[in-house]
């Protein structure tokens, strides 16, 4: 769909599968997966099976050995379908990737070939209730008792859980070291005793990705299953690995952008009031215009970042700029677009309501867009 | 709505002459939407309509139709009778009921334009909550252009014979009572169309909205229905899109009451909630960004209420005009959406969950830029009469 | 030229009065002052001949004994005149109410009939180069000595100063006791020694009105002239007076807003582009269509202020509300009205040009529009 | 422009292909705006204009018309000297000379269309100052609308009779070279006007702007202004209007340049100043809204460059279109005096004094969102292309 330097024939025949299998195992499902608030179970199996999962994890541990770009691909086929409300990119390209770069080899070779099969579905779980965007003031605790961690703690707003064998769960194992005292624990959920699922929680978008609270009492965490078997790394891991998420975000931002307004211009062009083509109201046109500028301007800035990001440059400042200015701009346009179709525009089988409803995320997901700027100001 | 006695130089209470009679309806009103409607929010959003009885309810309750006549069931009430229900339906964040369209849209239509009999066999039955008013305008094709509307309604002997088709019709799933526009053969005409057992006439499922999911707004079809010649409004022909346009500036107006309502609910709700929740340490009321961010808000409300009690005390005079009421409309649902979304963001992660009323109120609030006129359309209005 | 039920014929043939001397004795010298970057001397005799100035203080002190919508009056017709450049309020609703509010008896009798008859012009002295808005933070000291007050410190961005027979300066008595600390006294500077007049300062709007740094060596002011008689009043003066400072900084701005949109309406309409009036475009229709209803809220928003005050409801809170929105739309209003006008838009010649660097003080003016949010924050 | 050495994720340094050429004329540029013009900006502000000394100084130092001909004594170069020069020049706070409209604006139209006489003549001419360049299309009644001009040129016999009146004309004042736009038989047409001597030529006092003082700018008049057919650009009538908008392409791609070197070094001053400067206690940079504020510039103005380095790809690799152009030029003008406006903001009182850069960057700015087109037209343009 995007013309890029970086996608290969290859990547193309990927998009290709991915189409398909969105079209036709997802989009006819949406209306019952949203009322359900997740999707079934058996639904990950089959993006395994369809290759959709893990596509970058090399192939010693299961993955098919891609690059940034199959995560890129599946990216934007979601958006096209406006069907981004389900959390592959997390599944993929925010937790395979702890596990590849930080996990033990034998925690690698115990997840990473069932997580891109499907047979694995993995959350992780880093908010809790009291502290929102405050990595390093989190109150669950993970106790050393012999060989076991004694996790008790509250986390909430967690996608994927309703379906996850697998929560990566940031605990303080040294309450009093701060930043130093968090590590991440590779919790296996079936049968783990005083873990308990929480609520489903009701959001304004992004219906069918599922978003729960989980709680903790005592569960028992082998100590084999501290990520990279090394106590206290878990900031500085999650830290590393934010410009990557934040990038992704950036991106995922833009082509809701460049989705929404063509599919604008494309009403405005067909439908008539006051006896012409929307699109031939002057008022009409310099809308478009303005939402058109912000769209290429982002689609370069994004671009920009990914060269970047290609050439190792992408720096923490850099992927908190990408993400403010990208999911702000994203609202703004999308706010506009859905205005210019009218009552069509708040009704949820018109793609621009629910990207309408489900961008709002963005600006507060994956660090609220006060946190970037705070980032970025401190470094001025 | 003399709110926030705990910062009195903020938000300066409101101007208006409201009577004891007033007072005494917005406690009656606040108790039926906090303990009748409030609690039942989620389960109506679910159902995509309220039950019947709570408009039987509100009736009993004299929240229906108090501005109409006592002879016709009313209260012989005003328009702060009006902005009363409105202030207290959306403090408590119920869209449904939507007793303002019912009240403030529906019934003024018979009140101005209808025959004493057509009067007297409406207007009580609006006033208990048997029947449920709708107005039918907006048709597929047409959007905010109602001259080209294309539902047509024949003469045939004694009788009207409507065919076509309406959209986004408010109520248009639960209606007893809706007030059609449709093309006759002198213009545009409005009609009374009592939907029982009428023949012909069906209604689509409710439509899967963005928000203000219990309020329920569904298509409407009318395939060859047969009215009798006493359903048109007023007895004559091609009135309709004069006595439409009569109706918006008040119609309006009561968006810009909605509006204000929210902006300043949704305030209130962050002010405490910026205040009760903690982030890295402090309050997060305590952050320059926040406290500046609430200060624009709560300026931009009390700016917006001066300019909302000017139209209404200009409107209870006779003075409010069509260009005022359409700058009304576009500023303060573009405000009620601007700081509706800058509260669910000071909200965090729990502005975009379902049970914080925020999360609801920056759904609810999105239409408000769309019906009654989009706003574009309120500026054509505005600078075409510069 | 407003509407307003506080109006009444006497403030009608006062207008009649101020906009003839307007149009006689300023608008022909606009050019010769603004590049002098001060009015002469001799014109402040005039405005006090002409009944200009000080309007509103009682007769016994000779003034008019008018109202504030003396001071309103004059302020309308200077900005529709667009020459707002005048510091009158600065002297009659600012600085003359200090006197005859606060001052000994002696000291209105000394100041108050001079001020009106224009021998003496005012000034008063706050800001200093390194506090800015923060007043508390003033360094400038009064020591007593004796008779007299010895003041030492330096002022800056002081209007009216190179005219100004009178300086009211805000310095230091007790410099432990933070705002109690603060007094005003009232500088003779025909002859002060130690007083220096530094540079007028160049600005980017308001041309004639001077703005000067001050030098205060050793300079003795007489114990009498300690406004009020008590030490450690000044920094509660000031406040009690800002609310009705920033109730005439907001109506300035709200009738900044009404003209430019008027000029820009008749503009719209009279010019052709395209082969089309201007106001014939939708695009430019509808920012006409935005600037007015904005210069219409706007009004209503000052009547109620105004209410307010009146009914000695208007308090710093609503004061600073008042300040801050009224002075930022005036410059969004007057920015799009400037856009409309093209090129002749940019000419020092057109009215929208010097009313549109005119009013962007007004955000900084008076306490910078962030202070005001600060100050709403605080109370929320 | 590698800036900001001090923080590098901040602005990430350009992605242009700078070479050393490039960057010795950098030096070159950033020692002559520096050391010869800033000193002199205020002076030069008071008159209106430059002397014509500094032209001939820029010439020596090879700052005037690098990008043509050796052969017409240019040093055959490309756009990024354009560039290079141009982001000196706003960093050193220097609007006139006027180097960019003389190098980029008007030498351009005789390179491209020139015939060989007409190049011979003009360009070794104003590469070393001995000539300043303009070129006049806007007239008083036609503002934006160029098919509205109507300076007419009349053939007669070997000669063209112009008659007319431009305004907003910079370098009207002093220009030796005028390239005209007026309309002939055939439409609309390009003449070269040598203004020395010229019967019938006139020019207006400098326009008294808001802005940019230095940079001269007038009316000029042309009553029964007789030039030889030799005068015509290119040797053929009605090319005009084509040839003026293939030029746009370019001269918004150079706005844009100078809109990037504005916000860019706003931003510096500012960012200098609040680490400075104290209020309340703190340095007004540890303001959480201070911090916010400068956070969002600089994004934004990284953003901003990115766009403009691909259109500067784009361009020179000949694939920049109009509407992208367009693009640039409304987007990159409007940062640019949002952000400095917001800069102006910052620095307080301070920020409306003439003597601080930033206020005079705040007036300097405002015409870029009215010149080259301003910029409703171009979202016509943009729009009109969907």
């Amino acid at each position: 769909m995007i013309e890029s330097p970086y996608y290969t024939p290859e990547h193309e025949i990927f998009r290709a599968d991915v189409r398909r299998f969105l079209d036709r195992e997802c989009v006819p499902n949406r209306v019952a997966w949203q009322k359900a608030c997740k999707p079934p179970r058996e639904f990950w199996t089959k993006a395994g099976e369809a290759g959709l999962l893990c596509p970058k994890v090399s192939p010693e541990y299961g993955g098919a050995g891609g690059d940034l770009w199959h995560g890129f691909v599946i990216m934007e086929e979601q958006t096209r379908a406006a069907f981004n409300e389900l959390a592959f990119y997390l599944h993929s390209d925010i937790i395979a990737p702890y596990i590849e770069l930080y996990g033990t080899e034998d925690q690698k070779r115990r997840y990473l070939p069932k997580m891109a099969s499907g047979e694995i579905v993995s959350a992780i779980a880093m908010t809790e209730p009291g502290a929102g965007s405050d990595l390093q003031g989190i109150r669950t605790r993970a106790r050393r008792e012999g060989d076991h961690y004694v996790l008790d703690g509250q986390k909430t707003f967690i996608s994927n859980a309703q379906n996850a064998e697998l929560i990566v769960v940031a605990a303080k194992t040294d309450p009093d070291a701060g930043a130093r005292g968090v590590s991440l624990l590779l919790l296996d959920t079936p049968g783990a005793e005083g873990f308990t699922l929480g609520r489903n929680l009701k959001k304004v978008g992004n219906k069918v990705q599922d978003t729960s609270e989980l709680f903790f009492e005592g569960v028992r965490v082998p100590v084999e299953n501290l990520l990279g078997g090394v106590e206290g790394r878990g900031f500085y891991q999650l830290m590393q690995r934010l410009p990557e998420e934040r990038l992704i975000m950036a991106m995922s931002a833009v082509v809701q952008m460049e989705c929404a307004v063509d599919e604008t211009v494309a009403y405005a062009r067909s439908r008539e009031t006051f006896g012409r083509k929307l699109a031939d109201h002057q008022a009409v046109r310099h809308k478009l215009a303005e939402c058109k500028t912000v769209a290429t301007v982002a689609r370069a800035y994004l671009e920009r970042c990914i060269d970047l990001f290609v050439e190792n440059r992408f720096d923490a400042q850099a992927g908190a700029m990408a993400k403010w200015w990208t999911t702000e701009r994203c609202c703004e346009v999308i706010d506009e677009c859905l205005q210019l179709f009218g009552g069509y525009g708040y009704m949820r089988d018109t793609p621009i309501a629910r990207r309408w409803a489900d961008v709002r995320l963005g600006r507060i997901a994956g660090g609220t867009n006060e946190i970037m700027k705070d980032l970025i100001g401190r470094a001025l | 709505m003399n709110t926030h006695p705990s910062a009195p130089g903020l938000s300066p209470a409101t101007s208006l002459p409201f009577r004891d009679d007033h007072e005494m309806l917005r406690q009656t009103a606040r108790r039926f939407f906090e303990t009748e409607c409030a609690p039942h929010r989620e389960a109506w959003d679910e159902a995509g309509m309220v039950p019947r009885a709570i408009w039987r309810r509100a009736g009993e309750l004299g929240l229906l139709c108090p501005r109409i006549d006592p002879a016709y069931g009313g209260a012989g009430g005003d328009l702060l009778h009006a902005i009363v229900l409105t202030e207290e339906q959306v403090k408590a964040g119920v869209v449904a009921p939507m007793i303002s369209l019912h009240n403030d849209v529906v019934a003024p239509y018979l009140v101005a334009y209808g025959s004493e009999a057509q009067k007297a066999r409406a207007l009580p039955r609006m006033a208990t909550g048997e029947w449920l008013g709708a107005i039918a305008m907006t048709e597929p094709s047409a959007g905010s252009d109602l001259r080209g509307m294309k539902t047509r309604a024949r003469r045939d002997g004694d009788d009207y014979v409507i065919s076509g088709q309406k959209t986004f019709i408010s109520h248009g799933a639960t209606a007893d009572l809706i007030v059609l526009a449709a093309q006759a053969e002198a213009g545009i005409s409005l009609f009374l169309v009592e939907t029982d057992g009428l023949a012909g006439f069906s209604r689509g499922a409710p439509l899967d909205k963005m928000g203000q999911f219990s309020a329920d707004t569904a298509e409407i079809f009318f395939d060859e229905v047969r009215l009798p010649a006493s359903a048109l409004l007023g007895g004559e022909e091609g009135r309709g899109f004069a006595q439409l346009g009569e109706r918006l500036v008040e119609e309006r107006l009561m968006t810009g009451v909605v509006a204000q309502a929210f902006m300043e609910t949704a305030i209130d709700h962050t002010v405490a909630y910026t205040r009760e929740r903690k982030a890295f340490g402090q309050r997060i009321i305590d952050f320059q960004n926040s406290r500046f961010r609430l200060a624009e808000a709560r300026t931009e409300a009390v700016v917006c209420r001066t300019f909302l009690e000017r139209c209404v005390t200009k409107f209870m005079a006779g003075r409010l005009d069509a260009s005022e009421a359409a700058m009304l409309k576009w500023w303060s649902t573009e405000q009620q959406n601007r700081i509706v979304d800058a509260c669910v963001q000071l909200h965090g992660g729990y502005g975009y969950m379902l049970e914080y009323p925020i999360a609801r109120m920056w759904l609810d609030s999105r239409v408000a830029k769309i019906y009654g006129g989009a706003n574009e359309i309120m500026k054509d209005i505005i600078g075409r009469a510069l």
